[in-house]
């Protein structure tokens, strides 16, 4: 049963690999700031399936930092003013 | 595997599914907004399939609490965090978005797109 | 463990250390600023993972929550910050 | 009077004081030994939430809750199953767009968590709040939203105990 929720975990870490294309690309400050979002719900979703995987309990308390914290960033980008703008590509 | 593995393991792979499905949202749709939807439903909910599977392989029941208020917690950051993101994009221009509103219009082949 | 189980834990490594390093490279090789500290976000989640593959979950926690979370909204703050100096040094619109 | 108000606030302090010590044996999985440090802090917490200045007060109609929270799931379910549709579908079928809805819930918790529970629902993504419209982004412009957003906003209103006029909207 472990090596199953390793899989599992492993297929969420190339979903995250074939996220990131979307930073990489952008084109928005939006664009690459959500997919950091998406990096959040996938890592909690990993870190839970390793605590069952990997037999570490402790993980599931990663995983609540986790779903705690991917929301700082994402609240600190939209609070502070003079960041790239939506509307242009930025320099 | 007893039948609860089994239901637990197809709940997790169902899941999976999910934040496949809302990866490749993440990688398709046109815009920021669309890719929003993607990201608030189908991985929320992806997480929730994956840590149901999980519940039901959990011993005992502060575990099982302890899941379900992860879950809530991503799930209720995740919305907030997304409707920020939106309304960020909303009020600092993207000009095209008003213009999907008419129905009329097809809102496809817009920028941004790949 | 099984053999298979060290096969996919090994895959699982080589993707983790492939992926952070290719985040590296992609977060010092780029110079539009927001695109890297977007970037460093991810890399902390992803180096969190590596912590726990090293068997330490306590030093996973504070990545998370300090290199991730708190350095990541720190450098965000920095970079508004900076941009509205320049902008305001070449007397552009301000805020 | 006051001795009303001295009891009423002593209940509200035993309901915190126990919804504190139960959120540390959660948290801590109910490990007996942790009870030497939960205890005292699961009692400072309850204080400070009477010294810090109060939030909005809201109420929630315990009764709504199950009913809520199973119509919640089962729309979240769909929710991800359309978008996943969409996303998995090779032509993409999408036809975004904005539009407003009237709401008639007052500023405060009940309209926030509408606005946050609009953006896990089926095709729905709440962008703004002018006056009294929710912006709300829609992926498939075809789809009856006003109605499904009128439903949705009646099952809030219940959950939080108040009424609106139902019929008004859509």
């Amino acid at each position: 049963m472990n090596a199953i929720w390793i899989g599992a975990a492993l297929f969420l870490l190339l979903t995250v690999a074939a996220g990131m294309v979307r930073v990489l690309m952008g084109p928005r400050p939006g664009d690459r700031m959500l997919a950091a979002q998406l990096f959040g719900t996938a890592g909690v979703a990993m870190l839970l399936l390793l605590a069952w995987g990997l037999e570490m309990p402790a993980l599931v308390d990663v995983a609540l930092v986790f779903a705690l914290l991917s929301a700082v960033a994402t609240v600190a980008f939209v609070r502070q003013r003079g960041l790239p703008r939506e509307g242009g590509e930025e320099p | 595997m007893g039948p609860l593995d089994m239901v637990s393991l197809i709940l997790v792979v169902s899941g999976l599914v999910f934040f496949a499905a809302g990866s490749l949202g993440m990688l398709r749709f046109p815009d920021v907004y669309t890719r929003l939807h993607a990201l608030t439903k189908a991985d929320n909910l992806g997480l929730g399939l994956v840590a149901l599977g999980l519940i039901l392989q959990a011993g005992s029941l502060p575990l099982v609490l302890k899941l379900v208020l992860i879950w809530l917690l991503v799930l209720f950051s995740g919305a907030a965090a997304c409707h920020l993101v939106a309304q960020r994009a909303l009020t600092q221009g993207e000009p095209e978005s008003e213009a999907g509103a008419d129905p009329a219009r097809q809102p496809r082949g817009r920028e941004g797109r790949g | 463990m099984s053999p298979w189980q060290a096969g996919l834990l090994l895959a699982f490594d080589l993707t983790l250390v492939l992926t952070l390093l290719g985040v590296a490279w992609q977060l010092l090789r780029g110079v539009n600023l927001f695109r890297s500290v977007v970037l460093f976000i991810a890399f902390g989640l992803l180096l969190s993972l590596a912590w726990v593959r090293l068997q330490a979950p306590d030093v996973a926690l504070a990545e998370a929550a300090i290199g991730a979370g708190v350095t990541g909204a720190l450098l965000l703050v920095a970079l508004g910050r900076l941009r509205r100096m320049a902008s305001g040094r070449h007397g552009g619109e301000g805020s | 009077m006051s001795v009303a108000a001295g009891s009423k606030n002593s209940r509200r302090f035993l309901v915190t004081l126990g919804a504190c010590l139960f959120l540390w044996w959660v948290l801590t999985e109910g490990d007996p030994g942790s009870w030497t440090l939960g205890v005292p802090l699961a009692v400072l917490a309850a204080l400070s939430v009477f010294t810090l200045p109060a939030g909005r007060r809201y109420r929630i109609a315990w009764r709504q809750v199950l009913p809520f929270a199973l119509s919640f799931f089962w729309q979240s379910l769909v929710g991800g199953l359309d978008v996943s549709r969409r996303a998995f579908s090779p032509r993409l079928p999408l036809r975004p767009g904005f539009i407003d809805y009237p709401v008639q819930l007052r500023r405060g918790p009940a309209l926030t968590f509408f606005m946050i529970v609009i953006s896990l629902l089926p095709g729905t993504l709440s962008v703004g709040l002018h006056r009294a419209c929710v912006h709300v982004h829609v992926l498939d412009l075809g789809l009856d939203v006003q109605g499904s957003l009128a439903d949705l906003e009646g099952r809030v209103a219940r959950l939080f105990g108040i009424t609106i006029h139902q019929g008004e909207a859509s």
